[in-house]
Protein backbone atom coordinates (compact mmCIF):
# COMPACT_ATOMS: atom_id res chain seq x y z
CA UNK A 1 0.00 0.00 0.00
CA UNK A 2 1.00 3.71 -0.55
CA UNK A 3 -1.04 6.68 0.87
CA UNK A 4 -0.33 10.41 1.41
CA UNK A 5 -1.68 13.36 2.90
CA UNK A 6 -0.59 16.77 3.97
CA UNK A 7 -2.05 19.31 6.45
CA UNK A 8 -1.43 23.13 6.49
CA UNK A 9 -2.68 25.58 9.77
CA UNK A 10 -1.90 28.20 11.47
CA UNK A 11 1.82 28.68 13.10
CA UNK A 12 -0.12 29.23 16.69
CA UNK A 13 1.04 26.60 19.57
CA UNK A 14 -2.84 25.64 19.63
CA UNK A 15 -2.41 23.44 16.93
CA UNK A 16 0.64 21.30 18.15
CA UNK A 17 -1.61 18.52 19.63
CA UNK A 18 -3.94 18.62 16.14
CA UNK A 19 -0.55 18.22 13.94
CA UNK A 20 0.52 14.89 16.45
CA UNK A 21 -2.92 13.54 16.36
CA UNK A 22 -3.79 14.14 12.77
CA UNK A 23 -0.16 12.53 11.82
CA UNK A 24 0.05 9.83 14.23
CA UNK A 25 -3.94 8.84 12.88
CA UNK A 26 -2.44 8.87 9.73
CA UNK A 27 1.05 6.37 10.69
CA UNK A 28 -1.18 3.92 12.15
CA UNK A 29 -2.48 2.98 9.17
CA UNK A 30 0.97 1.11 9.46
CA UNK A 31 0.05 -0.81 12.49
CA UNK A 32 3.10 0.69 14.76
CA UNK A 33 3.45 0.25 18.30
CA UNK A 34 2.28 2.68 20.43
CA UNK A 35 5.59 3.73 21.55
CA UNK A 36 6.21 4.41 17.37
CA UNK A 37 3.49 7.02 17.50
CA UNK A 38 4.73 8.69 20.66
CA UNK A 39 8.26 9.00 18.68
CA UNK A 40 6.85 10.35 15.57
CA UNK A 41 4.25 12.59 17.96
CA UNK A 42 6.96 13.81 19.87
CA UNK A 43 9.13 14.57 16.44
CA UNK A 44 6.40 16.16 14.78
CA UNK A 45 6.06 18.38 18.67
CA UNK A 46 10.09 19.48 17.56
CA UNK A 47 9.57 20.69 13.97
CA UNK A 48 6.27 22.40 14.73
CA UNK A 49 7.69 24.32 17.49
CA UNK A 50 10.44 24.87 15.78
CA UNK A 51 8.46 26.62 12.84
CA UNK A 52 6.19 28.44 15.32
CA UNK A 53 9.37 29.85 17.44
CA UNK A 54 12.57 29.63 15.02
CA UNK A 55 10.76 30.14 11.93
CA UNK A 56 8.11 32.69 12.40
CA UNK A 57 8.92 34.23 15.33
CA UNK A 58 5.37 33.78 16.94
CA UNK A 59 3.42 35.60 14.06
CA UNK A 60 0.43 33.51 13.35
CA UNK A 61 -0.12 34.24 10.53
CA UNK A 62 2.88 32.02 9.39
CA UNK A 63 1.35 28.53 7.83
CA UNK A 64 3.43 24.95 8.22
CA UNK A 65 2.49 22.12 5.86
CA UNK A 66 3.32 18.69 7.02
CA UNK A 67 2.98 15.79 4.66
CA UNK A 68 3.18 12.30 5.11
CA UNK A 69 3.87 9.24 2.62
CA UNK A 70 2.91 5.60 3.58
CA UNK A 71 4.74 2.85 1.91
CA UNK A 72 5.04 -0.96 3.66
CA UNK A 73 6.65 -0.82 6.75
CA UNK A 74 8.20 3.23 5.89
CA UNK A 75 6.83 6.65 7.11
CA UNK A 76 8.41 9.86 5.25
CA UNK A 77 7.18 13.44 6.52
CA UNK A 78 8.33 16.50 6.13
CA UNK A 79 7.66 19.99 8.16
CA UNK A 80 7.97 23.04 6.07
CA UNK A 81 7.86 26.60 7.35
CA UNK A 82 8.11 29.91 4.86
CA UNK A 83 9.74 31.33 8.24
CA UNK A 84 13.13 33.09 8.25
CA UNK A 85 15.58 30.45 7.71
CA UNK A 86 18.79 29.49 8.96
CA UNK A 87 22.36 30.38 7.93
CA UNK A 88 24.27 27.32 9.45
CA UNK A 89 22.52 24.24 9.74
CA UNK A 90 25.03 22.20 10.97
CA UNK A 91 25.45 24.33 13.62
CA UNK A 92 21.90 24.77 14.48
CA UNK A 93 22.15 20.49 14.51
CA UNK A 94 24.69 20.15 16.96
CA UNK A 95 23.28 19.18 20.39
CA UNK A 96 22.90 21.86 22.64
CA UNK A 97 22.83 24.76 20.49
CA UNK A 98 20.01 26.86 20.22
CA UNK A 99 20.17 30.50 19.06
CA UNK A 100 17.21 31.47 21.95
CA UNK A 101 19.04 30.89 25.27
CA UNK A 102 16.88 33.18 26.82
CA UNK A 103 13.51 31.57 25.78
CA UNK A 104 15.09 28.73 27.92
CA UNK A 105 14.80 26.12 24.51
CA UNK A 106 16.93 23.08 25.19
CA UNK A 107 19.07 22.62 22.02
CA UNK A 108 17.87 19.05 21.55
CA UNK A 109 14.97 19.87 19.26
CA UNK A 110 17.32 18.29 16.22
CA UNK A 111 19.11 15.88 18.33
CA UNK A 112 15.48 14.22 19.06
CA UNK A 113 14.66 14.09 15.92
CA UNK A 114 17.68 12.26 14.77
CA UNK A 115 17.39 9.76 17.56
CA UNK A 116 13.68 8.98 16.78
CA UNK A 117 13.87 8.87 13.11
CA UNK A 118 16.27 7.18 11.14
CA UNK A 119 16.89 9.70 8.56
CA UNK A 120 16.30 13.49 8.97
CA UNK A 121 17.36 16.05 6.17
CA UNK A 122 17.43 20.11 6.66
CA UNK A 123 16.68 22.25 3.87
CA UNK A 124 17.14 25.96 4.99
CA UNK A 125 17.69 29.51 3.07
CA UNK A 126 17.30 32.69 4.85
CA UNK A 127 14.51 34.31 4.57
CA UNK A 128 12.99 31.76 2.24
CA UNK A 129 12.01 28.54 4.72
CA UNK A 130 12.93 25.56 6.33
CA UNK A 131 11.66 22.41 5.12
CA UNK A 132 12.73 19.17 7.30
CA UNK A 133 12.52 15.33 5.56
CA UNK A 134 12.00 12.67 7.93
CA UNK A 135 11.88 8.67 7.17
CA UNK A 136 11.31 6.02 10.03
CA UNK A 137 10.97 2.28 9.55
CA UNK A 138 7.69 1.29 11.50
CA UNK A 139 5.91 -1.84 12.48
CA UNK A 140 8.65 -4.33 12.16
CA UNK A 141 6.21 -6.96 12.08
CA UNK A 142 4.04 -6.38 9.13
CA UNK A 143 2.69 -3.61 7.36
CA UNK A 144 -1.16 -3.23 6.02
CA UNK A 145 -4.44 -1.86 6.56
CA UNK A 146 -7.44 -3.40 5.38
CA UNK B 1 -21.73 6.75 15.00
CA UNK B 2 -21.43 5.91 18.92
CA UNK B 3 -18.01 4.04 19.15
CA UNK B 4 -16.57 6.65 21.40
CA UNK B 5 -20.42 7.03 23.18
CA UNK B 6 -19.68 3.37 24.03
CA UNK B 7 -17.16 3.63 26.34
CA UNK B 8 -18.26 6.65 28.37
CA UNK B 9 -21.31 6.97 30.90
CA UNK B 10 -23.44 7.16 27.90
CA UNK B 11 -23.55 11.13 28.41
CA UNK B 12 -23.43 13.02 24.98
CA UNK B 13 -23.09 16.36 26.67
CA UNK B 14 -20.22 15.20 28.73
CA UNK B 15 -16.96 17.57 27.09
CA UNK B 16 -14.83 15.69 24.86
CA UNK B 17 -11.61 16.72 26.52
CA UNK B 18 -12.93 14.58 29.51
CA UNK B 19 -14.47 11.79 27.35
CA UNK B 20 -10.92 11.50 25.65
CA UNK B 21 -9.34 11.64 28.93
CA UNK B 22 -11.39 8.53 30.35
CA UNK B 23 -10.90 6.85 27.19
CA UNK B 24 -6.91 7.09 27.82
CA UNK B 25 -6.87 5.81 31.09
CA UNK B 26 -8.68 2.20 29.36
CA UNK B 27 -5.89 2.23 26.67
CA UNK B 28 -3.62 2.88 29.32
CA UNK B 29 -4.69 -0.03 31.29
CA UNK B 30 -5.36 -2.42 27.83
CA UNK B 31 -1.77 -1.61 26.81
CA UNK B 32 -0.25 -2.97 30.45
CA UNK B 33 -2.67 -5.73 30.26
CA UNK B 34 -1.57 -7.02 26.90
CA UNK B 35 2.26 -6.18 27.34
CA UNK B 36 1.93 -8.26 30.64
CA UNK B 37 0.70 -11.01 28.46
CA UNK B 38 2.56 -11.32 25.78
CA UNK B 39 5.88 -9.95 26.48
CA UNK B 40 5.97 -6.87 24.27
CA UNK B 41 4.29 -4.12 23.45
CA UNK B 42 0.79 -4.14 21.94
CA UNK B 43 0.44 -2.00 18.10
CA UNK B 44 -2.02 0.33 17.97
CA UNK B 45 -4.50 -1.97 15.60
CA UNK B 46 -4.54 -4.67 18.79
CA UNK B 47 -5.23 -2.25 21.23
CA UNK B 48 -7.74 -0.58 19.11
CA UNK B 49 -9.54 -3.96 18.35
CA UNK B 50 -9.65 -4.69 21.91
CA UNK B 51 -11.03 -1.88 22.65
CA UNK B 52 -13.94 -1.72 20.64
CA UNK B 53 -12.47 1.47 18.26
CA UNK B 54 -10.68 2.67 15.42
CA UNK B 55 -6.36 2.71 15.86
CA UNK B 56 -7.16 6.64 14.64
CA UNK B 57 -9.26 6.80 18.00
CA UNK B 58 -6.51 5.87 19.85
CA UNK B 59 -4.27 7.79 19.03
CA UNK B 60 -6.66 10.58 19.40
CA UNK B 61 -7.51 9.79 22.77
CA UNK B 62 -3.73 9.04 23.98
CA UNK B 63 -3.28 12.70 23.11
CA UNK B 64 -5.65 13.74 25.70
CA UNK B 65 -3.46 13.38 29.10
CA UNK B 66 -0.82 15.81 27.41
CA UNK B 67 -2.27 18.36 25.30
CA UNK B 68 -5.85 19.04 24.86
CA UNK B 69 -6.21 19.69 28.32
CA UNK B 70 -3.44 22.30 28.39
CA UNK B 71 -4.58 23.40 25.22
CA UNK B 72 -8.51 24.26 26.69
CA UNK B 73 -6.38 26.34 29.41
CA UNK B 74 -4.88 28.28 27.44
CA UNK B 75 -7.68 29.16 25.32
CA UNK B 76 -10.58 29.34 28.08
CA UNK B 77 -8.78 30.59 30.90
CA UNK C 1 -9.48 33.16 19.00
CA UNK C 2 -9.75 32.21 14.98
CA UNK C 3 -7.58 29.08 13.37
CA UNK C 4 -7.48 27.59 10.37
CA UNK C 5 -6.05 24.74 8.74
CA UNK C 6 -6.60 22.11 5.42
CA UNK C 7 -5.95 18.46 5.06
CA UNK C 8 -5.42 17.15 1.78
CA UNK C 9 -5.27 13.46 1.23
CA UNK C 10 -6.03 10.39 -1.46
CA UNK C 11 -9.78 9.46 -2.17
CA UNK C 12 -9.59 5.54 -0.46
CA UNK C 13 -11.20 4.53 2.04
CA UNK C 14 -8.54 3.93 4.22
CA UNK C 15 -8.64 7.95 4.89
CA UNK C 16 -12.02 8.25 6.30
CA UNK C 17 -10.72 7.29 9.62
CA UNK C 18 -8.11 9.72 9.38
CA UNK C 19 -10.27 12.61 8.34
CA UNK C 20 -12.80 11.97 11.29
CA UNK C 21 -10.16 12.19 13.41
CA UNK C 22 -8.09 14.73 12.42
CA UNK C 23 -11.03 17.40 11.83
CA UNK C 24 -12.22 16.41 15.52
CA UNK C 25 -8.66 16.95 17.26
CA UNK C 26 -8.93 20.32 15.21
CA UNK C 27 -12.49 20.94 16.31
CA UNK C 28 -11.42 20.08 20.05
CA UNK C 29 -10.08 23.40 20.63
CA UNK C 30 -13.63 25.15 20.94
CA UNK C 31 -14.22 22.36 24.05
CA UNK C 32 -17.46 20.87 22.20
CA UNK C 33 -19.58 18.45 23.96
CA UNK C 34 -18.89 14.71 22.70
CA UNK C 35 -22.09 14.64 20.85
CA UNK C 36 -21.20 17.75 19.20
CA UNK C 37 -17.87 16.16 17.67
CA UNK C 38 -19.46 13.28 16.81
CA UNK C 39 -21.81 14.96 14.41
CA UNK C 40 -19.17 16.21 13.24
CA UNK C 41 -17.35 13.47 12.66
CA UNK C 42 -20.21 11.66 11.28
CA UNK C 43 -20.90 14.78 8.46
CA UNK C 44 -16.80 14.17 7.46
CA UNK C 45 -17.88 10.52 7.11
CA UNK C 46 -20.67 11.50 4.46
CA UNK C 47 -19.13 14.14 2.55
CA UNK C 48 -15.86 12.09 2.03
CA UNK C 49 -17.49 8.88 0.87
CA UNK C 50 -19.91 10.70 -1.15
CA UNK C 51 -16.57 11.86 -2.50
CA UNK C 52 -14.68 8.82 -2.90
CA UNK C 53 -17.55 6.97 -4.22
CA UNK C 54 -19.62 9.27 -5.98
CA UNK C 55 -17.13 11.88 -6.86
CA UNK C 56 -14.31 9.57 -8.05
CA UNK C 57 -16.00 6.34 -8.70
CA UNK C 58 -13.09 4.94 -6.36
CA UNK C 59 -10.50 6.29 -8.21
CA UNK C 60 -7.64 6.49 -5.61
CA UNK C 61 -5.11 9.18 -7.90
CA UNK C 62 -8.84 12.02 -6.36
CA UNK C 63 -7.24 14.38 -4.15
CA UNK C 64 -10.00 15.17 -0.94
CA UNK C 65 -9.67 18.71 0.74
CA UNK C 66 -10.68 19.66 4.26
CA UNK C 67 -10.85 22.50 5.80
CA UNK C 68 -12.30 23.98 8.46
CA UNK C 69 -11.95 27.91 10.40
CA UNK C 70 -12.83 27.95 14.23
CA UNK C 71 -14.30 31.74 15.59
CA UNK C 72 -15.68 31.96 18.56
CA UNK C 73 -18.10 28.80 18.83
CA UNK C 74 -18.48 28.19 14.98
CA UNK C 75 -17.29 26.09 13.16
CA UNK C 76 -16.65 26.21 9.29
CA UNK C 77 -15.89 23.25 7.29
CA UNK C 78 -15.33 22.65 3.62
CA UNK C 79 -14.75 19.43 1.84
CA UNK C 80 -13.59 19.58 -1.56
CA UNK C 81 -13.07 17.02 -4.55
CA UNK C 82 -12.10 17.56 -8.07
CA UNK C 83 -14.03 14.82 -9.70
CA UNK C 84 -17.54 14.58 -11.60
CA UNK C 85 -19.44 16.89 -9.62
CA UNK C 86 -23.44 16.84 -9.99
CA UNK C 87 -26.01 17.71 -12.61
CA UNK C 88 -28.98 18.25 -10.35
CA UNK C 89 -27.77 19.22 -6.89
CA UNK C 90 -31.57 20.01 -5.54
CA UNK C 91 -32.83 16.54 -6.75
CA UNK C 92 -29.15 14.94 -5.20
CA UNK C 93 -30.27 16.37 -1.70
CA UNK C 94 -33.50 14.71 -1.72
CA UNK C 95 -34.16 12.44 1.26
CA UNK C 96 -33.19 8.74 -0.11
CA UNK C 97 -32.33 10.05 -3.47
CA UNK C 98 -29.06 8.06 -4.34
CA UNK C 99 -27.50 7.32 -7.65
CA UNK C 100 -25.85 4.17 -7.02
CA UNK C 101 -28.51 1.90 -5.46
CA UNK C 102 -26.87 -0.85 -6.61
CA UNK C 103 -24.19 -0.24 -3.89
CA UNK C 104 -26.79 0.00 -1.60
CA UNK C 105 -26.82 3.77 -0.52
CA UNK C 106 -29.33 5.23 1.70
CA UNK C 107 -29.30 8.37 -0.27
CA UNK C 108 -29.55 9.82 3.12
CA UNK C 109 -25.94 11.34 3.44
CA UNK C 110 -27.01 15.00 2.50
CA UNK C 111 -30.16 14.64 4.90
CA UNK C 112 -27.19 13.36 7.64
CA UNK C 113 -25.09 16.80 6.98
CA UNK C 114 -28.29 19.06 7.07
CA UNK C 115 -29.80 17.16 10.42
CA UNK C 116 -26.21 17.76 12.14
CA UNK C 117 -24.76 21.17 11.19
CA UNK C 118 -26.53 24.17 11.16
CA UNK C 119 -25.78 25.48 7.46
CA UNK C 120 -25.17 22.97 4.27
CA UNK C 121 -24.36 24.49 0.73
CA UNK C 122 -23.48 22.70 -1.98
CA UNK C 123 -21.38 24.23 -5.01
CA UNK C 124 -20.97 21.53 -8.12
CA UNK C 125 -20.07 21.30 -11.57
CA UNK C 126 -20.29 18.65 -13.74
CA UNK C 127 -17.19 17.23 -14.93
CA UNK C 128 -15.21 19.69 -12.30
CA UNK C 129 -15.86 18.73 -9.15
CA UNK C 130 -17.91 19.31 -5.61
CA UNK C 131 -17.31 21.52 -3.01
CA UNK C 132 -20.10 21.38 0.33
CA UNK C 133 -19.76 24.46 2.75
CA UNK C 134 -21.20 23.85 6.30
CA UNK C 135 -21.45 25.74 9.67
CA UNK C 136 -22.24 24.54 13.24
CA UNK C 137 -22.31 26.26 16.23
CA UNK C 138 -20.74 24.20 18.83
CA UNK C 139 -19.74 25.28 22.83
CA UNK C 140 -22.92 27.16 23.31
CA UNK C 141 -22.73 26.78 27.20
CA UNK C 142 -19.17 28.29 27.94
CA UNK C 143 -18.76 25.62 31.16
CA UNK C 144 -15.18 24.64 31.55
CA UNK C 145 -14.88 20.93 32.26
CA UNK C 146 -11.29 19.44 32.14
N1 LIG D 1 12.16 26.07 11.41
C1 LIG D 1 13.26 26.78 11.79
N2 LIG D 1 13.47 28.02 11.26
C2 LIG D 1 14.56 28.76 11.64
N3 LIG D 1 15.49 28.31 12.51
C3 LIG D 1 15.35 27.08 13.05
C4 LIG D 1 14.22 26.26 12.72
N4 LIG D 1 14.35 25.10 13.41
C5 LIG D 1 15.47 25.20 14.13
N5 LIG D 1 16.08 26.37 13.91
C6 LIG D 1 17.37 26.82 14.53
O1 LIG D 1 18.04 25.68 15.03
C7 LIG D 1 18.31 25.84 16.42
C8 LIG D 1 18.30 24.49 17.11
O2 LIG D 1 16.99 23.93 17.11
P1 LIG D 1 16.61 22.87 18.23
O3 LIG D 1 17.64 21.78 18.21
O4 LIG D 1 15.22 22.47 18.07
O5 LIG D 1 16.82 23.68 19.60
P2 LIG D 1 15.90 24.83 20.25
O6 LIG D 1 14.56 24.83 19.56
O7 LIG D 1 15.79 24.41 21.68
O8 LIG D 1 16.63 26.12 20.06
C9 LIG D 1 17.28 26.82 16.91
O9 LIG D 1 17.69 27.51 18.08
C10 LIG D 1 17.16 27.77 15.69
O10 LIG D 1 18.23 28.69 15.68
N1 LIG E 1 -19.01 14.56 -4.10
C1 LIG E 1 -19.97 14.17 -4.98
N2 LIG E 1 -19.70 14.12 -6.32
C2 LIG E 1 -20.65 13.73 -7.19
N3 LIG E 1 -21.91 13.39 -6.83
C3 LIG E 1 -22.23 13.42 -5.54
C4 LIG E 1 -21.29 13.81 -4.55
N4 LIG E 1 -21.90 13.76 -3.33
C5 LIG E 1 -23.16 13.36 -3.56
N5 LIG E 1 -23.39 13.15 -4.89
C6 LIG E 1 -24.66 12.73 -5.50
O1 LIG E 1 -25.69 12.96 -4.56
C7 LIG E 1 -26.42 11.74 -4.32
C8 LIG E 1 -26.94 11.74 -2.91
O2 LIG E 1 -25.89 11.68 -1.96
P1 LIG E 1 -26.19 11.09 -0.52
O3 LIG E 1 -27.36 11.83 0.06
O4 LIG E 1 -24.95 11.08 0.27
O5 LIG E 1 -26.67 9.60 -0.81
P2 LIG E 1 -25.82 8.32 -1.24
O6 LIG E 1 -24.35 8.60 -1.01
O7 LIG E 1 -26.31 7.23 -0.34
O8 LIG E 1 -26.11 8.07 -2.70
C9 LIG E 1 -25.43 10.64 -4.65
O9 LIG E 1 -26.07 9.42 -4.97
C10 LIG E 1 -24.69 11.24 -5.84
O10 LIG E 1 -25.41 11.10 -7.04
MG1 LIG F 1 13.47 23.17 19.08
MG1 LIG G 1 -23.56 9.51 0.65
Amino acid sequence: MTNEMSITFSAVSENEAFARVSVGAFVSQLDPTMDEVTEIKTVISESVTNAIIHGYNENPAGNITISAWLEDGLVTLTITDEGKGMQNVDEAREPLFTSRPELERSGMGFTIMENFMDEVAVHSVPEKGTTIYMKKHVAKSKAHCS
Amino acid sequence: IGEIQRFIRDDGTMKVSRSLKEMNQKIRRERDAKTKETGREPTVNELAEALGLTPEEVVFATEAGRHLSSLHETVYE
